[in-house]
């Protein structure tokens, strides 16, 4: 009982909050402060969704898979470089800085290169998503494969653990909440990136459909398609939430436990 | 960036197709209603050509045909130029002239003046900021004696332009008449319209244009014949049939950008379809004479560092 | 018969020698504990004799075996962090055996037997942070006496603890550790706690430290007499150490 | 001595690192093994950056304005953000989850309707930034001021301080480190952002300049004012380290101390 | 005279009652210690007589003044994180002054006046993770006097010191206090600690927590017998006081 009125407690700010923020929207539009070519209004937002719905599922399953696609060989590439890295030092030192200049680079100016290097596939969209998504994930992996106190190195080392069970063991263990941290953050970038590499060239994805409803002025369809990108960002955040807990159950019980404890 | 696209199908069990990516160089417009009639009526097919339809990245299309990405592409002689100009070759050749004259011209909001461009001091202008169109409206105002200082420019960040003007975002766009113009009719914003090259004939240079990647065309000549053959066939359907050809590019058009925009389809398409061949021997001959002419203009007047009359185009590949 | 020895062992930190010239044994089925100041250099100590940390000099030897830089032979539990808080009990307690290359099933079966002995029946599948400090600690000795090895190092496994609880354990520890037979190394820097658990006590001391004294309480039945750390006898060594400490 | 030493080791590696990055890349030109209009080599790139001095040096500042006025705009709005939803929990329910909302939102396609609204002057530039750079920093500050234990709190509570005291003696010294690392990844993407509203409207600028010279199919100098904006980017980097560093005099202690003590 | 008057007071945390109808008192130059097991209460108790924590019954008296929920009348050293790493040494000392008003210059030249006395000479611009422990300690404890309060409450001020060190400074710290004069109340889960230190002896117990005991120990002249606490007077004491523990 106290714990469904914490979640309503909880969930009822940001709902409010949600809601006034709709309706200045609304209000905004319906007395005309702003005139209606340059916003329009959320009813029309919401119409559009729902009367563009088939064509947003269509481009949104696009933009989703390469979304998908990219996060996972994201953290492929992160957790192999992170991993590498971590056991080699002079590659920590080497690469990482390079890592950083990666991340300074814009990603407007090479996703018309990208296209360029490998066509009007989908790779050079998953590929901007991988650009965008594994530095997030590898600098979480670093942080949390440092984050191994000596002590317990040291445990492991004295009952005669070899390098990979000690990654196995206690490393890799240690790094999930770091990981899970960085992911969230990749995935919350990782469908903007697709999109914009779908924007700069491409026949299908949100990206591609938003550069047409642009052109054609029609911008309750273009907030509608932001809004899909929004929900779907979202949902990919709650999922790695989710699936975060579900890997980690010792985090859970401990917070659960301690408020009885201490 | 291997020319995979060009391999053989291997699907036995029909007549083996020849691969072709198409890049466009925009939405799918009127300008394209030959290339969609040529998929739609199977005109490519009887070539043995099986052709992809897909969109650049912005202002890309040239590149993505001299990166092999695709055979062929649609660009614009002036855009070209710059290509052209550098110590880098493309590998990219002009190969059709999709309308023989340059549609291209000023929209304004009627009332404002903009009859012709003496009428544009003092207003505003929507520019890319390309030299080669600065140098265009400049040459143009001068030519009426109009000092091209008074005129206000704004980035070009347009895609709607009765809209834009309507809205008097802007006072005049560079559009191109059998889409922009008649939109404007279409959506019953009053304008007025004057094309470039009655201003100064050295401007109806050609625009649209496609080109082709010169390494493909060399080794597959024929093929590219067979292109072109298909895409003339294509169009001279458009010119006799602009109504149904229009139905067609709707039809055709995968991205469905087309769809609720019928009578601006079919309104372009009876205007445009007089340009596709006009007064060309056939559709897609490219008059050297003009290109020659409008490359030399810009030489002489410093907008390239090298004479580039005579290059970067050939009518070899097309049929009689 | 002399379990382990370390011989002339010494250890720089950089430039700075922390330890020099120690020499310590521990005889079978001995409790030795190693007393000092805080920074004296006894963790330092344990981590070479565990194998875990190269001596800049000296060996240690296992029986007759030398085992110097060569961990896994002697059992170490450390001063803290005892639990891996991402492992349930069971599988933190099966640890060294499947490190030794056991299967997480059979580790887990031979562990299992042990859990009611070390008082901790019921608590297999909970998480560390679900226990309370005595029996984490019950289940830190646990595992490292599932390392089966004749040795453990043991570094303050009791200064966790709050004084009222420590006592309990420490009593619990005496009977456990004669019942499965362990010869035992520990640090301390309580008094009262070398006094009452140990046989034989090194002092560590000086900068860089060596052992500058061994006392040896074989004789003492501390165990058998009831509060023996508040009789006269228990005062007098407390008294005599302190003076060999400072 | 020793410490220069260290400094080397420490320098070398990524020093390597970029030099052989920068052979292959070379190499590759060299051999043409991809062709020359699709990647100019790195010389090209740096004689373009040598020819185009004084252009990309008046872009880069029009940029570098924008960036930094932004970032400060950032800063504040993010300073007054934390702060107000740190003291009253309510908003801070309320409001997170818009601004993560807030983050999933293409930059991309928000440019373009800025541009609509604000014209083409500095304002949607500056405003793009601030959207881009507040999130890192709000994030950083709410953590920062979550940071503090309940009994440093106490310990001046019992003291008697009121409020604004906790504030300024505990609350924001603790938050600064966090401050300063969210304040480190905003500056990584500020320049960026400012290029891409450039890039989608505008006269001036790196993002401008890019567009300009894509048309005119320079690879060379594109690839020069990518090279331009990560070497901005990387200063301001560099720079909040170093005010970090100043601003913070005893964490640096602490680090070099601990190596003595402990 | 009584300082310090807590009636009744009583505690909830939730649903748990932590400490129920706690009555203590304090007389001038007294040092009282409340002595209870780990999370007996100990540090609910005080945390309600500093003032920052609402008790959900009882009040708390200075002098005749009442003062429950009104934090900054007392001065309080807490269990731990005594310093603020992100201030001088300087700064930590004189921030209850700051606190009441005075500017940060004045407060650093009053601050100043008693560095030597605490034996923190040359130690005023450095930063707490520069200090040793006892000197951070002697820092914290120069604060608390620094808040010109006359009483003082203290929770666990030496139990992060090892026990060989730990002697040093409660021996300074009795003669510091009689010295300043401050009325203490102190927290100790450490059994000698208590009789060495303090003239009264509060014990906590109970779940609720109540006190269960008071132990007068005024008449002992512990400070003027050398090595006290291995007397058989001690032992009699520690003997009857565990008993009154557990
Ligand atoms: N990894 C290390 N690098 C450099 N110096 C170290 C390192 N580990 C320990 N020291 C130094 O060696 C000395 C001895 O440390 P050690 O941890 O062995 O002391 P200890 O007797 O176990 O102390 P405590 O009772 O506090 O645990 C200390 O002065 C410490 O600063
Ligand atoms: N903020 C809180 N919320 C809920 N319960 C608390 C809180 N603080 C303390 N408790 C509970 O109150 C009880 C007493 O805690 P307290 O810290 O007063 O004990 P203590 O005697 O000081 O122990 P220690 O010697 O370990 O410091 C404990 O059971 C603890 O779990
Ligand atoms: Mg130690
Ligand atoms: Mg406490």
């Amino acid at each position: 009982m106290t714990k469904k009125l914490q979640n309503i407690t909880d969930k009822l700010p940001p709902l409010i909050a949600l809601l006034g923020f709709v309706l200045i929207w609304q209000l905004v539009c319906f007395f005309k402060i702003v005139p209606s070519f340059m916003l329009p209004s959320p009813i029309e937002v919401v119409l559009a969704i729902i009367n563009d719905f088939s064509t947003l599922l269509h481009h949104g399953k696009v933009s989703l898979i390469e979304t998908l696609a990219g996060l996972l060989l994201g953290i492929i590439l992160a957790f192999v470089m992170a991993t590498v890295m971590d056991r080699f030092v002079v590659l920590d030192k080497a690469f990482y800085p390079l890592i950083i200049v990666s991340q300074t680079i814009p990603t407007i100016a090479i996703a018309p290169i990208l296209v360029l290097w490998m066509g009007f596939g989908m790779a050079p969209k998953i590929t901007l998503v991988v650009i965008t998504t594994f530095f997030p994930i590898t600098v979480g992996l670093l942080e949390g494969y440092k984050s191994v106190d000596k002590d317990s190195l040291n445990l492991l080392k004295a009952m005669g653990a070899d390098n990979l069970q000690i990654f196995y063991h206690l490393k890799f263990p240690r790094a999930m909440p770091y990981f899970f941290a960085g992911l969230k953050i990749s995935a919350s970038y990782a469908v903007v990136g697709a999109v914009v590499s779908e924007w700069l060239g491409g026949f299908e994805g949100l990206g591609v459909y938003m550069t047409r409803v642009k052109k054609a002025y029609s911008f309750d369809k273009m907030f509608a398609v932001i809004i899909v990108i929004v929900i779907i960002s979202l949902l990919l955040m709650k999922l790695v939430k989710e699936i975060g807990k579900m890997s980690m159950p010792w985090l859970n019980l401990a917070k659960n436990e301690n408020v009885n404890q201490k | 960036f291997k020319m995979g696209n060009a391999s053989k199908n291997e699907n036995k069990e029909k007549k083996e197709f020849t691969k072709i990516t198409f890049c466009l160089d925009w939405t799918p417009n009127t300008n394209h209603t030959g290339l969609f009639v040529a998929k739609g009526k199977g005109y490519f097919e009887e070539e043995g050509l099986e052709v992809e339809f897909v969109q650049p990245p912005e202002d890309g299309a040239l590149l993505m045909c001299s990166s092999g990405q695709a055979q062929f592409a649609i660009d614009a002689q002036d855009t070209f130029a710059a290509a052209l100009d550098g110590d880098k070759d493309y590998g990219v050749t002009a190969i059709s002239a999709i309308l023989q004259h340059n549609t291209s011209g000023i929209i304004s909001r009627k009332g404002d003046g903009i009859v012709s461009p003496a009428g544009l001091e003092g207003k505003t202008y929507s520019t890319w900021e390309s030299p080669i169109e600065m140098a265009m409206i400049k040459n143009v105002m001068e030519e009426e004696n109009a000092d091209f200082d008074k005129l206000k420019l704004i980035p070009n960040t347009i895609t709607d332009e009765p809209a834009a003007l309507a809205a008097k975002q802007t006072d005049a766009i560079w559009v191109f008449y059998g889409w922009g113009g008649i939109n404007a009719d279409i959506e019953k914003v009053d304008c007025d319209f004057f094309f470039f090259r009655d201003i100064n004939p050295v401007f109806d240079y050609c625009t649209p244009v496609i080109f082709g990647n010169n390494e493909f065309m060399e080794s597959n000549p024929e093929i590219t014949k067979a292109f072109l053959r298909a895409c003339k066939k294509g169009y001279e359907y458009a010119v006799e049939n602009p109504d149904d050809a229009a139905d067609i590019l709707i039809k055709e058009d995968s991205t469905n950008s087309l769809q609720g925009a019928d009578k601006l389809v079919h309104e372009s398409q009876k205007w445009i379809s007089k340009e596709y061949i006009s007064d060309a021997k056939s559709w897609g001959y490219i008059d050297s004479s003009r290109w020659d002419r409008f490359y030399k203009w810009l030489y002489d007047n410093k907008l390239t560092k090298n004479n580039l009359s005579k290059t970067g185009y050939t009518n070899e590949y097309l049929s009689e | 018969m002399i379990l382990l020895k370390a011989v002339d062992i010494s250890k720089k930190y950089g430039e700075k020698t922390i330890i020099e010239s120690v020499n310590i044994n521990l005889k079978k089925g001995e409790t030795v504990s190693l007393l000092g100041v805080s920074g004296a250099g006894k963790t330092t100590l344990l981590h070479v004799l565990a194998g875990i940390s190269p001596p800049d000099g000296g060996k240690v030897f296992l029986m007759e075996e030398d085992i110097t830089k060569n961990p896994g032979k002697i059992a170490y539990m450390m001063q803290k962090d005892l639990l891996l808080e991402h492992k349930k009990i069971i599988d933190n307690v099966a640890l060294p055996l499947i490190i030794k290359g056991k299967s997480k099933k059979e580790a887990r079966k031979e562990a299992i037997k042990y859990f009611k002995d070390f008082g901790l029946d019921n608590t297999q599948y909970k998480y560390p942070s679900q226990l309370s400090g005595g029996m984490r600690q019950r289940a830190a000795l646990l595992r490292t006496y599932l390392s089966s090895n004749k040795v453990a190092l043991l570094d303050e496994p009791f200064s966790a603890l709050d004084n009222i609880t420590k006592s309990a354990i420490q009593k619990w520890y005496l009977d456990t550790i004669k019942k499965i037979d362990l010869s035992t190394i520990f640090i301390t820097h309580d008094i009262d706690e070398a006094i009452y658990l140990s046989d034989r006590i090194y002092i560590l001391k000086g900068k860089p430290a060596t052992i500058t004294d061994e006392i040896d309480l074989g004789n003492l039945k501390k165990d058998t007499e009831k509060d023996f750390n508040l009789t006269e006898k228990f005062l007098e060594l407390k008294k005599m150490i302190i003076s060999k400490l400072v």
